[in-house]
């Protein structure tokens, strides 16, 4: 099965970039192997306690800087990065750690990077908001990369072949022009575009009936770019939805939004959450964490362990390694 | 306000923004994030919603739009304060900065007030990389109609910023943000050697030095202040150079106060945050060139950043940024 | 009735501020007044010849620059003028001669800023595309206005009393970005602010199919807000199309977009049409000369000559001015 | 080329474009209404979409969204060329050039190929007003990663765009729109009296001069030379003063060679079309002063334009722009 096949060839820790490379045109079949729910599950831990180490760290005072975690949206960027192959153009945003570990499964370099040690991503200069490797980036100006993801869609297109171009934004990033700039830009030449949408209804404190007026649907619809809602946390499940949409993306060359209804379970950046605990707990009653822990509680457990173990150790590994040594020109 | 009194940076100037909001019915405040409780990304707003619930307005994530809404209002006769989460974000704005609200001055055949504040956070040294970081305000200058002015710890903002506004020009206040949490300087006592006046128009030039006769005066916007005292001070301590700091509260236009008696030092330097090319300090340099008697063998020195992106890494940020160390070093290779 | 008490009001070439108050409740009676309409249509054909008579003056030397005739569409701001207030807020664009005529009836302040006059509008500062009198304003980027005139609209309702602001866009401009970040927040916080689109399906030489994907309709409906279309050209049939839109605007406090669909019959500046003859005569076949031709001939021919009189005298008037003497401070 | 053949710089421009899309299979054009027939609004790119109809793409009006699109073809291997309409409309841009297209070259840690044009018509004279007429240079000086050149009658773009491309940077080329039009220099002799020669990197300053040791050297951008030309003519004729013109195709960063022997003038002139504040002869001046041998007593002269708006009537333009009589003018007063 294709699945299995490709997230077995992801070995934890591994740093070396993965040759994610699919064929879209394959379905995946609908009853969830065990093996392969166990993998994907293990990363989303995974992601999840890297993730928390890092607010631990940024309270320790071992951290400075930034860092917006993806606590409650790993569910995300774990069901679409092995449906992209590694010739597809990904540009995530200042939300974008799950969606590099996703990818790459890189957790060394990424935390390195954080670190500002020699082996990360980008050698430190880049830090958790400006990412690049391959076709993949990030960068940390809301908005930004849309219509660069759209230059790259025409590229993809003009090359011939089934590649497309990803963009990643928040529903809050819908207040910027240049989205809407380059969706105007990618229906009128039918480009290979798809704005993965992390709906979690807040931009740093302000929710988003405060800053979206309508709905993302509508205005998608307005440009005549095709979209789809997806709104449950069972991975397969989500992926099962979306196959049909990026297969049509990659043969006809026409862009997409894909919305994600998902909760963003920590703080905007460091402990700098303006929201009541009420709020939060029911935000995480319905998140995938509550639902994979019911599906099978043992193994969530076992996979748990594992999974804070491997960051705990990675931690200490990166932790002893010397800061970079990258000079400017 | 009595001199003993520990004010921080960040509670004058939220102090002074509430004050303004305060007396003046046509003071709005813009940007993102900036109501209570969170108060802004540098809490420079915190409480001021709860005062002013109709006139501190949280926008969606649209700094091109939001700047033309202040520009709206400035034109309907209100005094729109912007501010940009980040000042780079400025940019996404520039147009409606250069083409509207500066040309609202007098491209209509007539002078006009357009009374607008656009307030950016600036600089390094917080780790946030290299789109997050920047100091852009060499960008701005030479924009007819436009004013630029610096946060510094040495100035008093609770009349500045009124007056700022009754200027009717539209114009930038840069606030480096490590400046914030920062102890204001209230007293003319620096410390037991070094000692802090003001003068020129309005007293808006800070000056801080030992004595009259200093080797050296060092030109610096307010975020450069606290590093170059404490290069002032090693200079004084460790090599028996003794230097003259001056921090203006208007960048641009260079005021010729600011070069008051320059000619009388052996060195003169600037320092910023900026990379370099098209400083604010080829800009007084190039001012002093004009002013100054050229056959005083006085020399110039430029200080800024490296030419390169912000570095993300806390220890890579210094390595380009112009921190006391290097400003002192700096300092004293140029004096042989 | 109100209008032709407003419209008697507007003394021809007249340049002084015109106090176009106007009760927007009041509505207009729907058999329409041979002199109301008699007096429109010499405004119309006013405006007509002003414009032809700048493209002459270009042909022969006698202006430079650039100008862009609002030849064809004359028809909006006769038929919206009348129902402001000279307290709203009008914002203008590079096309925009017609809705300073309309609103002011000040044929010799406009040409006289277009000769670069004393007695111009701006001293011959601004020129063509940009003007500045009391709260009407144009300025020549495209789009900048819509966020602009937003604030203005958010000052009239903090005023209380029942002022809009007013922003004319063509349809290209549908591609800023800062026109969906000002609708957004026209929407969000309720703003008396009208868009005006005169949509005449080309963007200097680029048909609007090749640059404006979807319809503008829906892309207002998916901000949430209102929409009106008028295709008519008939001026009073117009107004009552819009004045119950209007009023809403007024008394709710919310958004309006009025797209009209109009067809520019002049070149996008001087002389650079590329569309080809055929498509224009069509052009011409379905617009307000042709409508109020075929109504009355002789009326038409009538106050054709007027017109050309008018603009005639005018024209020789303003050269024989003094150049402006402004001085940059 | 054969030296006798009259060119302008506009088919110059437009043919260098043709052989570069022609050899260059990675190369796009992109930008507003610039297909055929009306080949956009300068003509710049006339002819090309007929013969590359795939790589001429004609944008909707979105220059925040077209230059970040021409990012994402640059990223992508591509060679991106931009033209904004007018230069004054890059400011929509300012966030895709200077945060995007900038920061790509230095900002992950590696230094990475972003090979991308954007080209700014730029400049007065033409009565379009003043959001259509502006020389924003100054306004892109000092950003990391990005350089700026000027396009002149007196250097040939053939092998100058195939150069910026190949370096790998991002890019500004400005060009005076009423130079277009003009006829190129491309024999050694300007006229009678005035010769022509380049010298430097790649022969990239042109310097037209009666002989050596003139009494002034004018520094300028590609769109002032036809001016200052004009001046130095007067000067010559009317004055007996002797000046040597300089024109630099790169504006930034300044070359080193363009000050070469800078010392041995009595004075030293920039002249920009720019307002005045943070000029590009701010930035030469610069260099100039930590270059050169202080004890020449040698002046420096910057002309700009004045610090307003530019107005749309054609007198009120000359009023506020450096017009070769206000050059002569200056000039003679600072000989003085
Ligand atoms: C242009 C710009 N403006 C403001 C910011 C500051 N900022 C960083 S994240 C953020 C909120 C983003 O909200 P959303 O798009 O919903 O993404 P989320 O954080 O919820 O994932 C803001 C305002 C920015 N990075 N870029
Ligand atoms: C930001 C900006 N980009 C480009 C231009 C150049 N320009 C002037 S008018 C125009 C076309 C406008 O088309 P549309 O909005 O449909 O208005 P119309 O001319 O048809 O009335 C363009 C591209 C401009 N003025 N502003
Ligand atoms: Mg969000
Ligand atoms: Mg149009």
């Amino acid at each position: 099965m294709l699945y299995s096949r490709l997230e077995m060839s992801l070995p934890a820790g591994s740093d070396g970039p993965q040759n994610l490379k699919v064929d879209a045109s394959l379905k995946i079949s609908s009853n969830s192997e065990p093996s392969r729910e166990e993998d994907l599950l293990h990363t989303l831990l995974r992601i999840r306690d890297f993730e928390s180490a890092l607010l631990e760290l940024f309270s320790l005072g071992e951290l400075s800087g930034t860092t917006h975690t993806c606590l409650g949206q790993e569910h995300v960027p774990v069901a679409l990065m092995p449906l992209l192959s590694d010739d597809d153009f990904v540009f995530s945003n200042h939300r974008g750690h799950g969606h590099y570990l996703a990818r790459f499964d890189d957790y060394h370099g990424l935390l390195a990077e954080i670190m500002g040690r020699d082996s990360g991503i980008c050698r430190g200069v880049g830090g958790s908001q400006h990412i690049r490797r391959g076709n993949y980036f990030s960068t940390g100006v809301q908005g930004e990369s849309v219509p660069v993801a759209c230059g790259c869609a025409w590229q993809k297109k003009a090359e011939g072949g089934n590649g497309l171009a990803l963009a990643f934004i928040g529903d809050g990033t819908w207040g910027q022009g240049a989205v809407y700039e380059a969706l105007n830009m990618a229906s009128l030449w039918s480009l290979p575009l798809v704005i993965a949408v992390e709906n979690n209804e807040i931009s740093q404190t302000t929710s988003s009936d405060r800053n979206l007026a309508g709905t993302i649907r509508d205005r998608v619809a307005a440009f005549g770019v095709d979209y789809l809602c997806i709104k449950i946390v069972d991975v397969l499940d989500m992926r099962e939805q979306i196959i049909p949409f990026l297969e049509q993306t990659r043969q006809e060359r026409t862009p997409l939004v894909i919305e994600f209804k998902v909760s963003r379970l920590g703080p905007h950046s460091k402990g700098d959450d303006t929201r009541n605990p009420a709020t939060l707990e029911r935000l995480e009653a319905n998140g995938w964490e509550s639902y994979y822990r019911a599906k099978d509680s043992d193994r969530f457990s076992r996979l748990e362990l594992h999974s804070k173990e491997f960051i705990d150790a990675l931690i200490e590994q990166v932790k002893n390694e010397p800061l970079s040594e990258w000079q400017a020109k | 306000m009595a001199s003993e009194m520990k004010e921080r940076v960040l509670e004058n100037l939220n102090l002074a923004l509430s004050k303004l909001l305060e007396k003046d019915e046509r003071v709005v405040v813009i940007g993102e994030d900036i109501v209570d409780p969170y108060g802004g990304a540098f809490k420079v707003t915190r409480g001021l919603s709860e005062k002013f619930p109709e006139r501190i307005l949280s926008t969606p994530i649209s700094e091109l739009g939001f700047t033309g809404f202040a520009n709206g209002l400035a034109l309907a006769g209100r005094r729109p304060i912007v501010e940009f989460m980040f000042g780079d974000f400025s940019l996404l704005a520039a147009d409606q900065i250069i083409n509207f609200a500066a040309k609202s001055v007098e491209m209509y055949g007539r002078t006009y007030a357009h009374s607008i504040l656009f307030r950016c956070p600036v600089g390094g040294h917080r780790g946030y990389g290299a789109t997050h970081s920047q100091s852009l305000q060499k960008h701005f200058i030479g924009v007819p109609g436009l004013d630029l002015f610096e946060l510094s710890p040495l100035h008093d903002m609770n009349h500045r910023l009124p007056r700022i506004l009754d200027s009717g020009r539209p114009s930038i206040l840069f606030e480096q943000k490590t400046m914030y949490g920062q102890l204001r300087i209230q007293s003319s006592d620096l410390d037991n050697y070094f000692r802090v006046d003001h003068f020129g128009d309005h007293e808006d030039i800070a000056r801080v030095r030992v004595d009259r006769g200093a080797d050296v005066l060092i030109l610096c916007p307010g975020g450069q202040f606290d590093a170059c005292q404490k290069a002032a001070r090693q200079l004084l301590f460790e090599h028996g150079v003794e230097c003259e700091i001056r921090v203006p509260f208007s960048l641009y236009p260079v005021s010729d106060d600011l070069l008051e008696d320059a000619g009388s030092f052996s060195l003169v330097v600037t320092v910023e945050e900026s990379t370099p090319g098209g400083t604010w300090g080829n800009e007084v340099a190039a001012k002093f060139g004009s002013n100054s008697d050229r056959s005083i063998q006085n020399k110039f020195l430029s200080i800024t950043a490296v030419d390169s992106p912000i570095p993300s890494a806390h220890h890579l940020e210094r390595q380009v940024l112009p921190v006391a160390s290097k400003i002192e070093l700096k300092i004293k290779d140029a004096l042989q």
